[in-house]
């Protein structure tokens, strides 16, 4: 099959940012911003090139590919070359259900960055950045080897990180190393338990194994074994070791995350990032987090999964609810709304924690919605910002008389942030309260779980109404626009911007009326990994 | 008995055409938005295209005319259900101790005896209000270059409520119900720029919000229960049996939360609050939300859950569940009856009274639930009788309310329409004279004090609005529940199933002797409104310059009027029976004639001596007693000169009359605490704001302090401590030689002693 | 003869003198002589230990442990001048521009 | 064993065997000689003829030219460089330098050419780079003497350098405790003088004092050490003090004895809490030379500890494999940790980097600790010998690696010292607008340093994280994919290194990032916005860390079978 991962949704687009900010940054001012317009457009074409590809790929288009019948374990559009054979690792890329939404995610949001944020400055190092961000991000998606894994998932701090650091708003210093450093420590716990998982295998048992150590990076080889010692009365590596290697690895993917009490970065990183970045970090690089936990301990560890699925479930709750109130309590709309990321992320440790397909399902889907939604969100608080010079929820009222683009963008966003039906999220949260109350009732689980799921429903609501009301609403002709504000014009939103909302809106609206363009590989996905769930339960693991 | 039993999926042509019932309002919400924003000023788009509202037009009267094709075949037909999943929605499966569970989530249509008297009404309605809505609103200088938003959210929220009552699952009827509440934040939040507008948008979503978080909880402990949400599901006898073997007392929660849902859709205690500020929005909006549609999904939702109540393997068991329903609807009848005392705001009067009314057939549906709960009606012809006489009450009241009411706000919109065109020609006039400019509208609008909606600024329209004057007199009766008139036939069947039930169960005594009183309240305040507004002498020089409204606002006004006066049309159609059961057919056993007979026979002339005497009671407290009072309280005879329509001058004359032969001081009762206490609305809404600021707002301010300097302060003391322990490290870095020298030795050291110490 | 062992001891505890001085002078230049105490009590060791194995490897080691320790102070010396030349002191205690 | 080649000195074979350290020797003259060529006469004696002999009088151009010395170095550098890395084409030989008595003196083998590679390549780059630090003073006749001593001057430095290299290729090669000896003395008085070379600063001549003499007091211990050995051994042949470890190694005597040795050597690698002079001696030293300090200096310090610590003392000598286990675990947590707390506070480029230097010399400690973790002598087959060549292999790989973003951070460090000064954090400041190029590069090394990926800083560091982990759970990871129910208390517990190592890497991440923002987002200090000294060398140089630094972090296949090679024949090839 021919390789339409490795170079043209990773490689390229990587090496080719990088070509073009190694060229960028060593010209004149003026070169720069005479190419500006060129490396634009080429970010963008080559970003459209490869959502088609990506595209195509979902509608079969390239190969024999069914999403619905990939066995658990299987990937379609596999591929493998050998990168350093003596320790086993590979270049390995592949799809599967869990992957591809997110891969899909990614090249769908790049474009859309990239035509939201259309006029923003220095923009030839910043296209570049933002291309490069997404060559790493589907990097991290598709690899197959866990080095390959803990390589992209490294390097997609590098690039948002200049972002940060350079279009970033006033403490963009010590927002850009609090981020940095903060997901980098969690991630390098991650790599000690990927590299202890590593040689827990037994010497050159694995068809990829390295020839100098013996084993293998290879996540679906391990995978394997995993499944395969899972039976009986063994457990994958023993049950402590099963515990103490997913509380490693979990580490890295809750800091990511974000989970509460690990999230403090997660605000900082966005009130500062500038709207492009911002739309990436909540759209694909927080779901970064909850992708890892699905591909590594959930598929590796299901014993340390049900003896953790308590702890889970705590700090799911705890983000959910935490993540609402802190909202409740912000005057800034930007970190209003990056606290709402931390409870939404909630939802999905707590789909997780439900331990029920649809309860995976809904955090699946729920990754893919807030992928969707957020980096709506974002853009609309960047279009606020790039024209009330204010992030303050309140400096500008009456948004729908003035800049009536960007008061519907803004009450479409936060009424899909929201779980309003019919669009994206509210899809997830149904199912993950399904999924909760059933495992409440069939485990025998105290019904106040339910209290925090339904506060938060009433809590959200709250805070975004109470901001929609004052920036939307009220104002008017008797509004007080900024007091930078007065005797300027207030425009709209760009026609740029319009049309990034625009699909943005649309795919929302698309994947709340038919959710089951994804939710259907997800469903299977799922199902087949909770097949092997089952044999487990059966055996009183949890 | 509804819903259950039969299965049939009728044959009829209208049903594949059904779904555009929802869809084609749904699509027009995009066009509209669209075109009315390209178009914005284009004078064809607001002559001719009234902005939007010709296109919302032609949707809803198509929506209306399948609605009604559809009605005629399922009258034809008369068989009971079309379930079929037309439209998948999601797949996905559960764990359930064992094996995995397939589940499915999908759109179809239900047609039964419900769903039809909902679609009547919610797409009759709709499109009167439209109708309605391109007299009001576009000739309102405030609305100018909006009203195509206006139209757009009123298609979008029509579109709901048609969604919500065509529904084939709870779940579907929850996605819509979020829908209208969407739209109904957007509508009452149409005049953003006033700052009241956006807090009482906030506060109705909000309210409801909470509701809605009880009903979502509500379905999922449904879902658990059936493992689906489709009624054919949760309504097959053989499912209920088994769910009522293993877990009755968790459907009863579940029915419970669904039903704080219902409270806070229907604004019924305590959930109420925000009915009344929802007046903010235009007129047509209010007509829409409390009349039509938003209001009627909580009773629909109820109205709903009957197969429970309804069925042989439940009995008894949600009995506590029909009290609550019943209570809630009992206290909320007299709570806003007596509010709706002291309202001098002409639309919150109604507001308060569509609390009440809505009350009323809370109680009515809690106590034909209870008679389905306890009796044994499906094999007692007589129990079987009484229950669905007890439902086709509660929902026949919903049908009247919902004509009367929705009549009234279009009529008091009339009226406001005018006042304030009188005020704003008065008052423009003087402003053209004194200054020779004729700007800001806007300004005038919004700037001074004087208050369109206020009755104080009324009286004596009776002869400039004729027609509005009737149709409010009609509405007000219907509400009131004359006899003969509208919501009388119903009014009476809820009072006098309250006081069945109140024998069986004493504990219904609350709600019985409440609805009662509320028959009474009810005449007071509803004749008081009519009377301050239409009666007496213009209290403003404004109210002496109203004129006559115009031909689109005419229209849904004779139309309603005419639906409230012949409501013995439809009561003698059987709509008191043939709602809840197929076997009262419409005009299946009697015919039209008979009907009416009996109905009237029934009424006036009860068999049973108790409920004989209490229809009396109820006539006399509801017809003579408050309206009496009103009546010698308020109005009095029109000004000089003033002429009124034929009909009306009997009303007029007997309100001077009594007037000028009853007319007591009650300043010592309006100046009372309680007076107050009910023009604070009871200080609901103070407690409920003090809640929210003092209690939520101020937990989360300091959560957010705590997140900022606790969580995060972790973070930050750790990197400030590493800097200090770094400037520790660094400073034993003395820079001296000699120190370094002494720290090898010291090491050396170390490592002799510990090798010394291994070896 | 004299035995070995005494040697030994003699270079032990010449190292533990110069060791000693090394951190307690602050002259630069006697530092430097106790380093060559310490390189010195090596050599003794290396001949004592020599003769105790009967094996002349160690003369030559202590042999070319005298040429190292000969061009350590030639060095040494180069560098406190150049040191002295910038700092005008050769007191070790006063030469702390550099530090933490 | 087998397969090795026993020559004597200047037999048969020598030329071949040492050919990179004769390569240096024939520089050495020759960067003593030329400089020297001129128009200088000699009168025959007794007669009044002068005959031409061209050493001394007015020099030629050619030879006057200060930039000679330079050239001559790098050249020799990198000839000595190339050749080891051509004696790679067809594997090594192994060769042992014997003497006639039967005492190897020293042997070449993949270990050793892997260590020249690393201490050539070093050198090579820093020479090439000087050639824009050290000042020249014109070039032709008319100079004065103070001009003419300050060419000069130019001689000295790279003679030093050359020296250096010598010495150190000597530690690689040794097969005799003092042979070895030698050569880190010869390498450290040539370190000793090149930090000190840097006289015209107060704090050059400080650094090279203080280097100096802390340097000296920890050789001294070292010898002294090296004495007590010989005095219990009769021997410092390697393969004699092996086989007396075996067999009485728990003898308080050569404990001690080596324990004094490992100060020596710990002074080297700038282990703690003998790593006090280096910060200051970086600080001081000029910035090419602080690198060859971190780099190739400390390089030579490990071969010294894996020679001392794996060859001669890892015999089994307690149940808990080999008896300094405990001592260098301490010692590299220690060090490691104290390395990035005092390099988190610190202000001035080059002490941060000396800090990271320590800290990094705390990684390598732990992966030498985990080697011992292992029953050495059991080692010659099975997965255990393959644990530590892992380990070895993955340490080897950091130094090598190191030499291209250690050295490549202090290069950039020197362009700006040329430009005034490299002291203070806020002189970075601007670099990335000043000089993008440089920017970038500094950037990279600062995160390769800290080891993120791709780079080749995180493969190193994944290498030893990964070999320590190896050695952790070698021993009960057979009964635990078995699915014997262990926990981490039943690993190793040099597991935990492990674990502090990740934890500091992330620490470290605080100042390596510091260094990037200021680079690109703080202006740059007053008066210093202009452009950088020019000087194409030492960017050739800095491009050259880079481009090793990008690539090994993509494509390390190659060199890891090198080192693997190299690991190997510590492994099989020393006796």
């Amino acid at each position: 099959m021919t390789d339409w991962i490795s170079i043209p949704l990773v490689a390229f687009p990587l090496i080719a940012s990088m070509v073009l900010l190694a060229f960028v940054s060593n010209g004149t001012e003026r070169m720069r911003e005479r190419l500006v317009a060129p490396i634009r457009m080429a970010c963008l074409v080559f970003s459209l090139v490869m959502l088609t590809i990506t595209t195509g790929m979902f509608f079969q288009y390239f190969g024999d590919v069914s999403w619905m019948n990939i066995a658990f374990n299987d990937y379609e559009y596999r591929t493998t070359y050998t990168w350093i054979e003596s320790l086993g690792i590979n270049w390995s890329v592949g799809l599967d259900a869990l992957s591809f939404p997110m891969v899909w995610l990614t090249t769908f949001l790049l474009p859309v960055t990239i035509i939201a944020t259309w006029n923003e400055k220095s923009g030839a190092t910043y296209f570049p950045l933002l291309l490069m961000m997404g060559g790493a991000l589907i990097g991290v998606f598709v690899s197959l080897d866990l080095f390959m894994f803990y390589v992209f998932w490294e390097l997609t701090l590098i690039p948002m990180f200049f972002l940060i650091l350079k279009w970033g708003g006033k403490d963009r210093k010590y927002a850009s190393q609090k981020f940095f450093i903060y997901t980098f420590t969690a991630s390098v716990v991650m790599l000690l338990g990927l590299i202890t998982l590593y040689f827990l295998q037994d010497p050159y048992s694995l068809p990829s194994a390295g020839t100098m150590t013996g084993r293998s990076f290879s996540i679906p080889e391990l995978i394997d074994s995993a499944r395969a010692s899972n039976v009986g009365d063994n457990w994958y590596l023993g049950a402590q070791m099963q515990k103490i290697l997913f509380v490693m690895l979990m580490i890295g993917f809750l800091v990511k995350l974000p989970a509460v009490p690990f999230h403090t970065w997660l605000p900082d990183a966005h009130v500062q990032a500038p709207t492009g970045g911002s739309m990436l970090l909540a759209g694909v690089m927080l779901k970064m987090g909850a992708y890892g936990m699905f591909r590594l301990p959930i598929s590796l560890f299901p014993h340390a999964l049900y003896h953790f699925q308590l702890a889970l479930m705590i700090i799911g709750m705890v983000s959910l609810v935490w993540g609402a109130i802190v909202c409740l309590g912000q005057t800034n709309l930007k970190k209003m709304v990056a606290y709402s990321s931390v409870s939404h992320m909630g939802v999905i440790l707590i789909g997780i924690a439900t331990m029920q397909p649809m309860g995976w399902a809904a955090a699946l889907f729920m990754m893919f919605a807030h992928g969707i939604i957020s980096p709506m969100l974002f853009a609309v608080c960047g279009a606020f910002k790039h024209h009330y010079h204010s992030m303050e929820i309140g400096a500008m009222r009456g948004m729908a008389k003035h800049s009536p683009w960007l008061a519907t963008s803004m009450m479409f966003a936060w009424m899909a942030s929201l779980g309003l039906p019919l669009l994206a999220g509210f899809v997830a949260e149904i199912m993950m309260l399904i999924a909760l109350w059933h495992m409440i009732s069939l485990d025998g689980w105290s019904i106040w779980w339910m209290v925090g799921p339904a506060l938060v429903l009433a809590l959200t609501a709250a805070y975004y109404l109470w901001s929609m009301q004052r920036t939307i609403f009220e104002g008017g002709e008797k509004g007080q626009p900024p007091a930078n504000m007065v005797g300027h014009p207030i425009p709209d939103i760009s026609n740029s911007e319009k049309f990034a909302m625009l699909i943005m809106a649309f795919f929302t609206i698309l994947f709340g009326i038919m959710p089951w363009i994804g939710l259907d590989m997800m469903d299977d996905w799922t199902k087949q990994i909770f097949d092997g769930l089952i044999i487990f339960v059966g055996k009183g693991g949890a | 008995m509804a819903g259950t039993g039969s299965n049939t999926i009728i044959d009829s042509d209208m049903m594949q055409f059904a779904p555009l019932i929802v869809l084609l309002p749904m699509l027009a919400f995009p066009v509209i938005l669209f075109l009315g924003h390209i178009f914005n000023r284009n004078p064809f788009w607001k002559a001719t295209m009234k902005e939007g509202g010709i296109i919302a037009l032609v949707v809803m009267a198509a929506s209306l005319v399948i609605s009604l094709l559809l009605i005629k075949d399922h009258i034809g037909g008369f068989a009971g259900i079309k379930d079929s999943v037309d439209f998948l929605w999601l797949n996905s499966s559960v764990y359930d101790g064992g094996t995995l569970e397939p589940i499915t989530f999908g759109f179809g249509i239900y047609i039964d005896h419900v769903t039809v008297m909902l679609l009547f009404v919610a797409s009759f309605l709709c499109l009167l209000i439209n109708i309605f809505s391109i007299g009001y609103m576009n000739t309102d200088p405030v609305n100018e270059d909006r009203n195509h938003r206006f139209y757009a959210e009123f298609v979008l929220f029509c579109s709901g409520m048609l969604g919500m009552v065509l529904a084939d699952s709870f779940l579907w009827l929850f996605i819509f119900w979020e829908i209208m509440g969407l739209c109904s934040y957007l509508l009452i939040g149409f005049y953003y720029e006033k700052p009241s507008a956006a807090y009482a948008a906030k506060k109705a979503f909000l309210t409801t919000r909470i509701g809605d978080v009880f009903l979502m909880i509500g379905l999922v402990m449904m879902w658990d229960l059936f493992g689906s949400l489709d009624y054919s599901v949760v309504f097959d006898e053989a499912n209920i049996a088994a769910v009522a073997a293993e877990s009755s007392g968790t459907l009863q929660w579940a029915l419970g939360m669904m039903f704080i849902g219902a409270v806070g859709k229907s604004a019924q205690f305590p959930l109420h609050v925000w009915l009344p500020d929802a007046m903010e929005g235009p007129t047509p909006v209010s007509a829409l939300i409390h009349a039509a549609t938003m209001v009627n999904a909580g009773l629909y939702l109820v109205a709903r859950m009957f197969p429970f109540f309804g069925s042989e393997f439940l009995q008894d068991d949600l009995v506590d569940l029909a009290f609550i329903i019943a209570l809630i609807g009992g206290i909320t009848a007299v709570m806003a009856a007596a509010i709706a005392f002291v309202q001098h705001d002409l639309k919150k009067v109604l507001a308060y009274s569509t609390m009440s009314q809505l009350a009323y057939i809370f109680t009515g549906l809690g106590c034909a639930m209870f008679l389905a709960n306890t009796l044994d009606w499906h094999n007692d012809e007589d129990a079987h009788y009484i229950v669905i006489i007890a439902f086709g009450a509660a929902l026949f009241h919903l049908f009247n309310h919902a004509m009367a009411k929705g009549m009234l706000f279009m009529a008091s919109g009339s009226v406001i329409h005018e006042v304030h065109h009188a005020h704003h020609h008065l008052h423009h006039h003087d402003h053209h004279d004194d200054h020779h400019e004729g700007d800001d509208h806007h300004d005038d609008h919004h700037d001074d004090d004087f208050d369109a909606q206020s009755m104080e600024n009324m009286g004596g329209l009776a002869s400039k609005m004729p027609l509005t004057a009737t149709a409010m007199l009609v509405g007000s009766a219907s509400i009131m529940g004359l006899p003969f008139i509208g919501g009388f036939w119903s009014k009476e069947g809820i009072i006098a199933n309250a006081w069945r039930v109140a024998l069986e169960d004493p504990r219904f005594f609350i709600p019985a002797i409440c609805v009662l009183i509320g028959a009474g309240m009810t005449g007071f305040y509803m004749s008081r409104m009519w009377l301050k507004t239409f009666a007496g002498k213009p209290k403003t020089e404004v109210a002496a310059h109203v004129g006559p409204t115009n031909t689109w606002i005419k229209i849904p006004l004779f139309v309603l009027t005419f639906v409230s006066l012949s409501a013995i049309l439809f009561a003698g159609m059987g709509f008191t029976h043939w709602a809840p059961d197929s076997k009262y057919g419409l005009m299946s056993e009697k015919s039209l004639i008979d009907g009416i007979a009996y109905e009237i026979n029934h009424a006036f002339a009860n068999s049973d001596t108790f409920f004989f005497i209490l229809t009396y009671i109820a006539i006399a407290i509801g017809a003579v007693l408050g309206p009496g009072i009103a009546l010698s309280l308020y109005g009095g005879n029109l000004a000089e000169g003033e002429k009124v329509k034929a009909w009306m001058k009997p009303i007029i004359r007997l309100n001077a009359w009594v007037f000028d032969r009853f007319h007591f001081d009650n300043k010592s009762v309006a100046n009372s605490g309680l007076s107050r206490a009910l023009e604070n609305r009871l200080y609901f809404d103070h407690y409920y704001d003090m809640a929210m600021l003092k209690l939520v707002a101020g937990f989360s301010d300091k959560s957010a302090d705590a997140d900022k300097n606790v969580v995060d302060g972790v973070i930050k003391k750790i990197e400030s401590g590493s800097q200090s322990i770094s400037k520790v490290v660094r400073s034993l870095t003395t820079g001296s030689a000699r120190d370094y020298i002494l720290m090898v030795s010291v090491g050396a050291l170390a490592i002799f002693f510990l090798l010394w110490g291994v070896a | 003869m004299i035995d070995p062992a005494w040697v030994s001891a003699l270079s032990a505890i010449l190292f533990i003198i110069g060791l000693g001085g090394a951190f307690t002078r602050k002259n630069a230049i006697i530092v430097l002589m106790c380093i060559e105490l310490m390189l010195n009590a090596a050599n003794m060791q290396f001949a004592a230990a020599a003769v105790h194995h009967g094996d002349p490897t160690g003369w030559v080691y202590t042999i070319f442990a005298i040429a190292i320790a000969a061009s350590e102070v030639a060095i040494g010396l180069a560098i406190f001048l150049a040191m002295y030349g910038k700092h005008e002191t050769i007191s070790l205690d006063d030469v702390d521009v550099l530090r933490n | 064993m087998s397969g090795v080649e026993n020559v004597e000195p200047f037999g048969d074979g020598f030329i071949a065997a040492l050919c990179p350290e004769l390569i240096i020797f024939a520089g050495l003259i020759l960067l003593i000689i030329v400089p020297n060529l001129g128009k200088g006469t000699v009168r025959i004696p007794g007669t009044q003829t002068r005959v031409m002999w061209f050493l001394g009088g007015e020099r030629f151009k050619l030879t006057s030219n200060p930039r000679l010395p330079a050239w001559i170095a790098t050249i020799t550098l990198g000839a000595a460089f190339a050749q080891t890395i051509l004696s790679f084409q067809d594997g090594v030989d192994r060769t042992a330098i014997v003497t006639d008595s039967g005492k190897q003196l020293m042997l070449v083998n993949g270990f050793s050419r892997v260590f020249e590679l690393i201490f050539f390549g070093a050198l090579t780059l820093a020479a090439f780079a000087s050639m824009n630090r050290l000042e020249v003073k014109g070039v032709g006749p008319n100079l004065s003497t103070d001009d003419l001593y300050n060419n000069r001057r130019q001689a000295d430095f790279y003679i030093l350098m050359l020296t250096c290299g010598l010495g150190m290729s000597v530690v690689a090669l040794a097969q005799d405790l003092f042979v070895l000896f030698i050569g880190l003395e010869l390498a450290s008085f040539s370190t000793y003088v090149l930090v000190a070379f840097y006289k015209e600063t107060k704090a050059g001549t400080e650094a090279g004092m203080k280097y100096f003499i802390v340097g000296s007091v920890a050789s001294g211990v070292g010898l002294y050490g090296l004495s007590m050995l010989y005095l219990w051994a009769g021997s410092l042949q390697f393969n004699v003090l092996a086989e007396q470890f075996v067999i009485n190694g728990t003898d308080p005597l050569p404990l001690i004895a080596m324990g004094f040795v490992l100060v020596g050597f710990g002074f080297k690698v700038s282990a703690a809490p003998f790593h006090f002079a280096a910060p200051d001696a970086y600080a001081g030293a000029s910035s090419p030379i602080a690198g060859i300090l971190a780099t190739a200096s400390k390089a030579m310090g490990i071969i010294g500890l894996l020679r001392m610590l794996l060859i001669v003392a890892a015999p089994e000598a307690s149940e808990d494999g080999t008896v300094w286990l405990t001592l260098l675990g301490i010692l590299s947590l220690v060090t490691m940790t104290w390395g990035n707390i005092a390099a988190l506070g610190s202000t001035n480029p080059k002490r941060m980097l000396a800090y990271s230097s320590v800290a990094h010399a705390g990684y390598m400690l732990a992966a030498i600790t985990a080697i011992g973790a292992w029953n050495w002598d059991d080692s010659l087959a099975g997965d255990a010998g393959e644990s530590a060549v892992a380990v070895l292999t993955a340490l080897i790989f950091h130094l090598v690696v190191l030499v291209a973003f250690k050295l490549g951070a202090f290069l950039v460090l020197s362009i700006l010292e040329s430009d005034g000064d490299a002291s203070r954090l806020s002189s970075l400041g601007g670099l990335a607008k000043r000089e993008p190029f440089l920017g970038v590069a500094m950037f990279i090394f600062m995160i390769s340093l800290a080891g993120v990926p791709p780079l080749a800083g995180f493969v190193s560091k994944l290498l030893v994280i990964m070999g320590i982990v190896k050695v952790a759970v070698g021993e009960i990871g057979a009964q635990i994919v078995a699915g014997g129910d262990l926990g981490l208390a039943d690993v190793h517990w040099v597991w935990w290194l492990a674990f502090a190592m990740v934890i500091n890497s992330a620490i470290s991440m605080f100042y390596y990032l510091r260094i990037g923002v200021v680079m690109f987002f703080e202006e740059p200090e007053e008066g210093r916005g202009g452009p950088l000294p020019s000087g194409w060398q030492v960017r050739f140089a800095v491009l050259a860390c880079l481009m090793v630094t990008l690539f090994m972090g993509v494509a390390s296949d190659k060199l890891l079978e090198i080192c693997e090679v190299a690991a190997q024949s510590l492994n099989y090839d020393w006796n």
